[in-house]
């Protein structure tokens, strides 16, 4: 019987299987579901799982693989943004899809991927305009503490030219860097309480990435630091990184995201049950990532549907203009620039590990690929439907990067 | 004649390289895609990473199989070979990238990068990072086999503080403000001495260069073990003190090999990362440096053929697992190396070469053995 | 036997080609040796005997660059200061040791040993492109026959017994070619024939070049025939021809017994 | 007491024993003599059972040595004096010692005064560490370490290598003594032929891997085992 | 807001329930609007209700706000009616203040934000400055401290007059000192004293507070502001290169039990353990087991989870040591390279068993409330579980200590690994002795893990964290020196915490790394290196 092939392109092993594994099993989930319910254009969807091991060259080998070997027809994967990057080019060469469903630094607009994950101006920018508001606690001073590479650095110099917009001072923001997998966070915990103790309200907005979050949130927990003085809001942690820490000490610290679990909507209801249904274990959590991949999953079905094919050009022409529900009882919709319109909700981290909803955009937020707060970006825009261009530049009219 | 002294392994071996090196890009450029025959673009690129891999594990059996150099930052040399030649394709890239400018890379662009950092000088010339390939690695080769070596830091204290060395490299190009591409390094290269590196042709050349360095670097490796300075090598392996008490000023030696292997592991680097595509901090990682140092145990160490065997074996059943059984790959890897240790205690090759060796005893023999105790001469 | 000892060096004009004065060695404040002082001539053969631990072995270690000593001077053919150079430099100076356990590349050949021993210059980048020359396969051959390990030439060293081991240092040792030759304790696990055998050799070499040679088998000592230095904790205790030394009240005492 | 009949034993493919037997008798010394490379050691670790055998059969007393373990031969009263000393270099005289309580019962756990009247060297050493020790002091201490494990049988490779004469004297006459005890088989390995021919009740004469001649010791008397012993 | 809101909170929190004096109201019925606030789920109007509620004198208002701090108010979305429950576990009708019978459906709690949760602690804070328990009260006179409410002054002198704990009342005498700087009213020469006072508090707080006075303040206070301030600020570096101290030895102290079993494994038997680092990884796995059963089973227990759980992974990883040593590493004994690559396989397999067996996310493995909070040394602020591990660490080593060098396994284990032929041959039995001592060296890694998952993930990745620096450790030490793996893991963690500062925690880092490399030149064999013949030979 013949069937239609989706790649899935996610570690299962080494640093980020942490995170990965869950989205393996999401689009295993999708696929499960989309073929009960017959498959698509008749045929059934065939999942095919390679490890990467979060081995950035590895994932270029592997994408390959899955293209020039297995045939896939579209590929659900990555997650750091050095694992997009690696796998761009072979995408761009062997002219197939990916789907890639994590908020990232923006800055990219490609023709063959898709951007269901936030954009810098999806998540981080209305995080901080919520904790500038009234409800946020009207933050004078700010941490920006992450991980040192491209997305923390990144996301914070986005919000560093924000928060200068806004008329906060230099001396006002601290800017930390720490490596990978860090684990001591006592010194810079402390140092993050004697900046919050300059007598303005502080906050510390985290892109601290993977494995050293729950350090992180530990030694803030054992030193005392309560949301009540100085609240964190972190973009990269969700009830899949709570999942493993005891959150009560962690009580009212932030999140921002385009999904939580605890989204009172019924098709969110709905698609957990199923989804701890498919994992048998009825404690299992979902999260934004996963989402994402949802969005960008029913999208692709939509579209091939809707193309009657899957060849690659057909579907990626087809794709923009798509719009499928999202878990948040919103309508999402794939944009010409290949990201997706998402709404952006606060949550507060509750004792039970989840997410307590305190702030939400009033509408569906449009991803930008190019920020508008960098010198470099500013002036470029993305537009794969009627431009044919992903960097395409304002001030000069011509597409960037097009001369090959 | 620099040939005499390969064995016969070593002429299995280098036929096998060489026949490879010319048929594969021949099979995958010639023979029309349908046919039984052809070998399939991904592939070239793929093998031709093993044959990086395998020229890199050479290097590192001739300082640790012969010199008894356990070197756990290996990675180091491999990935600045590969930096050097990711600098090059960097500045090839010119106006495609994304902001479309001229000089810097798009990296250097969304971090506000004004000019070019002055170590990226230069790199626009393809001689000029070739010098570099073999440069970069072996000045920090020199320079830390000299402090190593005089001062007599042997065993796993030269280890470890490789793998320090490793683990620092790694930490300082991840950071942002090394100029280097930070976590996401190098990639979306575009071409090379102008020709596109994405070009089945390309590749070929490509695959077929890094076969030619193999069988070269295997060539010279051999060369030098077999050669009396190889034999104070091993001297110095086994019994460095009494070496010097000869006269042989063991930390000269070190270093020289050192050096060379640096080297070859540098040019290793610099073919894989075209062929790759990519090149990052995390080639820097100290478990890549730990594992390459597995490739040449499970091959069999002191062999250099087993060494560049054990590289493929890995890494082919590495691409195979992580396909075949994403989820269990891991216990059939970690199996294998048990398994070699345990059942084929001198690696792959050493194990091969033993049964042949006593396969042909038994041809030859009938119960006399050739090699009995000679007594005591009178 | 010329073979075997080429005497292509030209011996120096001074008289004294090892000279040690006021050499102190202590450990963790333990004197193995105590201002000791000695002198030993171009040529010369001396055998040194003394009580176990009395300094023998440490003296060569002072003398080969192994063990810095406290205080005291070592020099070498009058002009290089011994304590002040590493193992190598003194090898190469011509200083060549046996040790007192037998020390070997296990993982070479016999004939590799013997090879890797030979006069020859030490740098990296000659020993890199240097070739065996027929002159070189000669010598071996002909010192392989000399320690009678011909018939093991190919066989790794570590498969040799213990005595084995003893005659393929001293063929390294005479491989080395050097003028002066610290041997300790070259009869230990040897017949009574080969001690004497070894006796011989040594004679032989002394005539061009200088010995040391520490033994406890006074049979050994007395065939060769030389000078005797008794060392005791660490100083010289007795010095003369053996039977003046063995005579000695206090080298009966603390080294031979009754 | 000992009893090996018909040893052989290989190194890979070379054989170093073919056939030779040997006893060893408490309160007698048993002399193993030859030349360099003949096979005298391979004996001593057929016996202690640091080399697994190809044939033949180690008798002690009524138990069959051969399938058993070095430590267990150690347990029942087998001590070794290697040749080479293998003193364990980084562990203190003392300690080196210690290392002999292992196959005692627990009261016993001492170290019996006549070792240090034998070797008065260790006694002021007790706090070096082995491998800092002269190559004599060595020797002293392995023979010391072995008599920590009270013995039944005593294995002794060449233990005058390196000992200064009057401490080879003092070794004959402990030997002498050890013997004369009563309670202990002694295996002498030796190459000095006056001091064997001085202790040796009985003796076996090797050659290339063989018993070529064995006797007691009215035997040694004459020449004709001192010119088995000239090349 | 913020601020405004505060005070007109505390000011009829105050009112309402200290002075007890019922206030009439304008309103018809003021607590049913306020309780109406409550019922709309939104965080503005709960924000009013609160203030209203205190306002319209409602008599049970104080529990009204008790049980919001608690997350115990609910609303009931259909009818609007509030309830909350009250200590006995009670659910009461919030305006009849009456017990519900039946316990309506769908009740919702009545959310709270951060904003919010100031409000409501600075609310129910300082109803406990008069409360009997000595550390409340002085937690509600913090709590003044920070807020500088003027209203709360009353309380504060109220709470004066009678508190008799030295403690309590000179945090209150500071709460009073925080008020008094920042009342308008208040006299020049009183406020220059209460600087005095809140100088002699000396910390961060301090700081913040000294550092925030409004403007418009007279000269001569701004003086002694500025002078108070730059006296602090000296005193607080001071205090931090202690704290720095304390950190590193921290840091230390989980160096130091990281790399105390690899200090046996590798450091006395020889054996490269790359498997070492999982060998912690299982050792916190059990924790989190243990914590499970505990949680489903018997949850009383669980303040004594770890306690449970040291023993326990001590067996369990001891006996997965054993059982790698009896399967795999007795083969290589002599071929010390190769249990490199043995061992690197055994911990992918372990990695991967772990990850298949519980799942590739992390787990989580809670603290015991014993080990919650910190101790305040003056300036130091030490957390407890940070004390715990060092304490922990400290005694993992001297036990081990204990058992090298006064048991005969220590003695026989260092036999063994220096002449095994030897050893054998004087009657140690090695491959008991190895099994033990590779037992010992895992079950103490086992002990590790679980103090660090206390502070990290307890992830299959847990143990990869750790292998590098623990051979950092053990090598940096001297390898086989058990004394050099203590002041080696001593000396890297406060070397980093004295970097980490000045250089950032990368940098930091890698300098840190570079060191270690400059220091190997001058000393090949470690700190503690062993010297003489016996080492050469
Ligand atoms: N590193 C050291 N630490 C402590 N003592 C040492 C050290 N090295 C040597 N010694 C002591 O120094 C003394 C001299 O030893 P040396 O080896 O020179 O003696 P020797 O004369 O060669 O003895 P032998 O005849 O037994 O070989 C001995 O007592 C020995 O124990
Ligand atoms: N480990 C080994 N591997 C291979 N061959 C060996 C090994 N050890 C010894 N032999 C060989 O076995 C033979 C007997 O050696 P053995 O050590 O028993 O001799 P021996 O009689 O003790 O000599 P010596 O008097 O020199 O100590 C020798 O030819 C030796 O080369
Ligand atoms: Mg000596
Ligand atoms: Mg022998």
């Amino acid at each position: 019987e013949e069937t239609i092939k989706v790649g899935v392109l996610h570690s299962l092993s080494g640093t980020m299987a942490i995170s990965e594994t869950t989205l393996k099993d999401t689009v295993l989930f999708m696929i499960d579901e989309q073929n009960k319910k017959g498959g698509v254009l008749g045929k059934k969807l065939e999942a095919v799982v390679v490890d990467p091991a979060s081995n950035w060259p590895l994932f270029a080998e592997k994408a390959k693989e899955l293209i020039a070997q297995n045939k896939v027809s579209v590929v659900f994967g990555c997650w750091t943004s050095v694992s997009r990057k690696s796998v761009l080019p072979v995408f761009k060469e062997l002219n197939s899809i990916l789907f890639y469903p994590v908020q990232y630094e923006g800055e990219e607009s490609e023709r063959n991927v898709f951007y269901t994950g936030a954009a810098p101006n999806q998540q981080a920018i209305p995080a901080v305009d919520y904790l500038m508001s009234k409800d946020g606690g009207e933050v004078k001073r700010w941490v920006l503490a992450g991980t040192d590479y491209v997305y923390p650095r990144t996301t914070n110099k986005i919000l560093e030219a924000y928060l200068k917009s806004k008329g906060v001072a230099a001396e006002d923001i601290m800017i930390n860097y720490t490596p990978f997998g860090h684990s001591d966070w006592q010194t810079i915990v402390s140092d993050i309480k004697k900046f919050g103790s300059a007598g303005k309200k502080t906050a510390v907005v985290s892109t601290i990435n993977g494995d050293a979050n729950v350090p992180f949130y530990k030694e803030l927990g054992s030193q005392g630091v309560k949301a009540t003085d100085i609240p964190v809001v972190a973009f990269s942690v969700g009830e899949e990184e709570l999942a493993g820490i005891d959150t009560k000490p962690l009580l009212g610290h932030l999140a921002a995201w385009n999904y939580f679990q605890s989204v009172e909507d019924p098709a969110n209801a709905e698609f957990i049950k199923k989804w701890q249904a498919f994992t048998k274990n009825p404690k299992r959590v979902t999260n934004d990532p996963m989402e994402a991949t949802v969005i960008g999953f029913n999208a692709w079905v939509k579209a091939v549907e809707k193309a009657g094919t899957v060849d690659v050009d057909k579907v990626i022409d087809t794709l923009p203009g798509i719009e499928v529900p999202n878990l948040t009882g919103g309508i999402s919709k794939v944009l010409p620039n290949h990201h997706i319109t998402k709404p952006v909700l606060i949550g507060e981290i509750k004792d039970d590990g989840q997410f307590d909803i305190v702030w939400k955009t009033d509408g569906l937020v449009p991803g930008d690929a190019w920020t508008d707060f960098l010198e470099g970006s500013k002036d470029l825009d993305s537009d794969w439907v009627t431009l044919k261009c992903g960097n395409y530049n304002t001030k000069t009219k011509k597409c960037g990067g097009q001369a090959s | 004649m620099i040939l005499r002294h390969i064995d016969r392994a070593g002429w299995v071996f280098l036929g096998m390289v060489i026949t490879a090196g010319l048929l594969i890009p021949a099979l995958n450029l010639f023979v029309p895609a349908d046919n039984f025959f052809h070998v399939p673009d991904y592939l070239v690129p793929l093998l031709g990473k093993y044959l990086c891999f395998a020229l890199l594990a050479i290097s590192i059996d001739l300082i640790w199989g012969y010199a008894g150099i356990l070197s756990l930052g290996h990675g180091a040399f491999f990935a600045l070979g590969g930096y050097a030649m990711g600098m090059y394709l960097m500045r090839q890239i010119g106006t495609r990238g994304v902001y479309a400018d001229p000089i810097l890379p798009d990296f250097m662009v969304f971090l506000n990068y004004k000019e070019l950092p002055w170590f990226w000088y230069g790199f626009d010339m393809f001689w000029f990072a070739m010098i570099m390939v073999i440069l970069v690695p072996a000045i920090l080769a020199f320079v830390f086999g000299w402090f190593a070596f005089r001062s007599r830091v042997t065993g796993v204290y030269l280890s470890i503080i490789t793998q320090a060395m490793v683990f620092a490299l790694m930490l300082a190009f991840f950071r942002n403000d090394m100029g280097l591409g930070g976590n996401n390094g190098f990639t979306d290269f575009k071409d090379i001495v102008g020709f596109n590196i994405q070009a089945a042709e390309t590749r070929a050349v490509l695959f077929f260069l890094s076969a030619m360095a193999l069988a070269g670097g295997y060539i010279l490796c051999r060369w030098i073990v077999t050669s009396k300075f190889g034999k104070v090598l091993v001297a110095i392996r086994d019994a460095e003190s009494r070496t010097r008490f000869i006269g042989y000023r063991v930390e000269n030696y070190k270093l020289v090999v050192f050096v060379l292997s640096a080297v070859i592991a540098g040019i290793a680097g610099a073919l894989y990362t075209p062929q790759v595509g990519i090149i990052n901090p995390s080639e820097f990682a100290p478990a890549n440096s730990i594992e390459m140092v597995i490739w040449v145990a499970v091959g069999g160490r002191g062999t250099l053929v087993g060494a560049a065997l054990g590289a493929l074996v890995v890494n082919a059943g590495k691409t195979w697992f992580t396909g075949a059984l994403p989820d269990l790959w891991l216990f059939a890897l970690g199996g294998l190396f048990v398994f070699v240790t345990l059942f084929l205690p001198k690696g792959i090759l050493g194990t091969l070469s033993t049964g042949w060796e006593k396969a042909q005893r038994r041809f030859r023999s009938d119960g006399s053995v050739p090699n009995g105790v000679p007594s005591a001469a009178e | 036997m010329n073979q075997l000892v080429h005497s292509g060096t030209v011996p120096t004009l001074t008289p004294t080609l090892l000279y040690l004065d006021d050499i102190t060695v202590s450990f963790d404040g333990f004197r193995a040796l105590n201002s000791l002082s000695l002198s030993i001539d171009e040529a010369e053969m001396r055998a040194i005997i003394g009580p176990n631990g009395a300094g023998k072995t440490t003296m060569m270690d002072v003398i080969t660059g192994k063990t810095r000593p406290n205080q005291g001077t070592a020099l070498f053919a009058g002009t290089h200061d011994l304590t002040a150079l590493d193992e190598a430099a003194i090898a190469q100076l011509g200083i060549g040791r046996k040790f007192q356990t037998p020390t070997v590349f296990e993982m070479h050949s016999v004939e590799d040993n013997i090879l890797l021993s030979l006069k020859a210059d030490r740098k990296s980048f000659p020993t890199l492109f240097s070739r065996r020359t027929p002159l070189e396969k000669e010598r071996i051959d002909a010192l392989l026959e000399r320690i009678r390990l011909k018939d093991h030439r190919k066989r790794k060293a570590s498969e040799l017994s213990h005595g084995q081991k003893q005659w393929l240092e001293i063929g390294m040792l005479l491989a080395q070619e050097p003028r002066v030759l610290l041997v300790d304790e070259p009869a230990a696990g040897m017949t009574d024939q080969e001690t004497a055998d070894t006796a011989d050799l040594l004679r032989e070499i002394a005539k061009t070049r200088s010995v040391i040679v520490v033994e406890h088998d006074m049979v050994f000592v007395k065939d060769l025939g030389v000078k005797v230095t008794c060392l005791h904790e660490g100083s010289v205790l007795a010095e003369g021809s053996l039977d003046q030394v063995s005579a000695d009240e206090r080298v009966i005492e603390v080294y031979l017994g009754r | 007491m000992l009893n090996v009949e018909n040893l052989s034993l290989h190194y890979g493919a070379a054989q170093a024993l073919r056939g030779v037997s040997l006893t060893a008798k408490p309160g007698e010394v048993t002399c193993v003599l030859g030349r360099n490379g003949v096979g005298k050691t391979s004996l001593m670790r057929a016996i202690v059972g640091h080399r697994a055998i190809s044939g033949g059969k180690i008798g002690f007393g009524e138990t069959d040595l051969t399938p058993l373990r070095t430590f267990q031969r150690a347990k029942l009263g087998v001590a070794y004096v290697p040749q080479g000393r293998e003193i364990f270099p980084l562990l203190t005289v003392r300690e080196n010692l210690e290392t002999g309580y292992a196959p005692l019962p627990r009261g016993q756990k001492n170290i019996p005064d006549e070792i240090f009247e034998l070797f008065p060297v260790l006694k002021s050493m007790l706090h070096r560490r082995g491998g800092d020790l002269s190559g004599g002091q060595q020797q002293q201490l392995a023979i010391g370490r072995a008599l920590v494990t009270r013995p039944k049988l005593l294995v002794l490779d060449e233990p005058t290598e390196g000992i200064q004469p009057s401490i080879i004297k003092d070794i004959g006459r402990a030997i002498t003594y050890l013997r004369n005890r009563g309670d202990m088989a002694i295996v002498l390995v030796e190459q000095y032929f006056d001091f064997a021919k001085e202790l040796a009740d009985r003796f076996i004469v090797m050659e290339r891997g063989e018993v070529v001649e064995a006797g007691d010791k009215k035997a040694l008397e004459g020449d004709d085992v001192r010119n088995r012993l000239v090349f | 807001m913020t601020f405004a809101y505060y005070r007109r909170l505390a000011l009829a929190l105050c009112l309402g329930f200290l002075i007890f004096a019922p206030l009439s109201a304008a309103h018809a019925d003021p607590v049913d609007d306020a309780l109406a606030l409550f019922a709309t789920d939104s965080f503005n109007d709960t924000a009013s209700a609160i203030d209203a509620i205190g306002k319209s004198g409602a008599s049970n208002s104080a529990a009204i706000v008790t049980a919001l701090a608690g997350g115990k108010l609910f609303f009931d979305p259909a009818t609007k009616t509030v309830y909350y429950r009250d200590a006995a576990g009670k659910l009461i009708d919030a305006k009849t203040a009456a017990e519900v019978a039946a316990e309506p459906a769908g009740l919702k709690t009545v959310r709270l934000n951060n904003r919010l949760r100031t409000l409501v602690a600075a609310a129910a804070g300082s109803l406990d400055i008069l409360s009997d328990d000595p550390a409340k009260r002085r937690s509600a006179a913090n709590a003044v401290f920070k807020s500088r409410d003027a209203t709360a002054l009353a309380a504060v002198d109220t709470a004066l007059a009678k508190e008799t704990n030295n403690g309590v009342k000179e945090a209150l005498e500071q709460a009073r000192a925080a008020i008094i700087v920042t009342f308008a009213g208040a006299s020049e020469a009183d406020k220059i004293k209460a600087i005095n006072t809140i100088a002699g508090r000396g910390d961060g707080d301090a700081a913040a507070l000294l550092r925030s006075l409004p403007a418009d303040i007279p000269e001569a206070v701004k003086t002694a502001a500025a002078d108070a301030l730059s006296d602090i600020e000296i005193k607080q570096a001071a205090w931090a290169a202690g704290q720095n101290i304390v950190y590193g030895i921290s840091l230390g102290s989980v160096l130091l039990l990281a790399a105390v079993g690899l200090a046996i494994t590798f450091g006395q038997m020889g054996v490269i353990n790359m498997a070492h680092g999982e060998m912690v990884m299982i050792g916190a796995y059990v924790t989190f087991v243990v914590q499970d059963v505990i949680r489903t089973s018997a949850p009383g227990l669980f303040d004594y989870s770890l306690l449970i759980a040291i023993p326990m992974a001590f067996l369990v990883s001891g006996a997965v040591g054993i059982a790698i040593e009896r399967s795999v590493i007795r083969f290589l004994y002599g071929r010390p390279l190769e249990t490199l690559l043995a061992t690197w396989g055994i911990s992918l397999i372990l990695i991967q068993a772990i990850r298949s067996i519980f799942g590739p996310t992390n787990r989580e493995v809670g603290a015991p409330s014993w080990l919650s909070g910190s101790l305040d040394l003056g300036g130091l602020s030490l957390t407890y579980n940070r004390i715990a591990i060092v304490i922990f660490a400290l005694l993992v080593f001297f036990a081990l200590l204990l058992v090298l060098k006064k048991t005969a396994l220590g003695l026989q284990v260092r036999a063994v690994t220096q002449n095994r032929r030897m050893a054998a041959a004087m009657g140690i039995r090695t491959d008991w002795i190895d099994a033990m001592t590779f037992g010992l060296g895992s079950g103490v890694a086992g002990m590790a893990g679980v103090a660090l998952s206390q502070i990290d993930n307890v992830s299959p990745n847990l143990g990869q964290g750790y292998i590098i620096d623990s051979f950092m450790v053990v090598v940096f030490g001297g390898v086989g020196n058990l004394w050099g793996t203590l002041v080696g893991a001593m000396t890297l963690g406060i070397a980093n915490k004295f970097l980490e500062p000045y250089a950032g925690a990368v940098l930091g880092k890698i300098l840190l790394l570079v060191a270690i490399i400059l220091f190997i030149q001058k000393r090949p064999r470690g700190l503690f290196a062993l010297k003489g013949r016996a080492v050469e030979a």
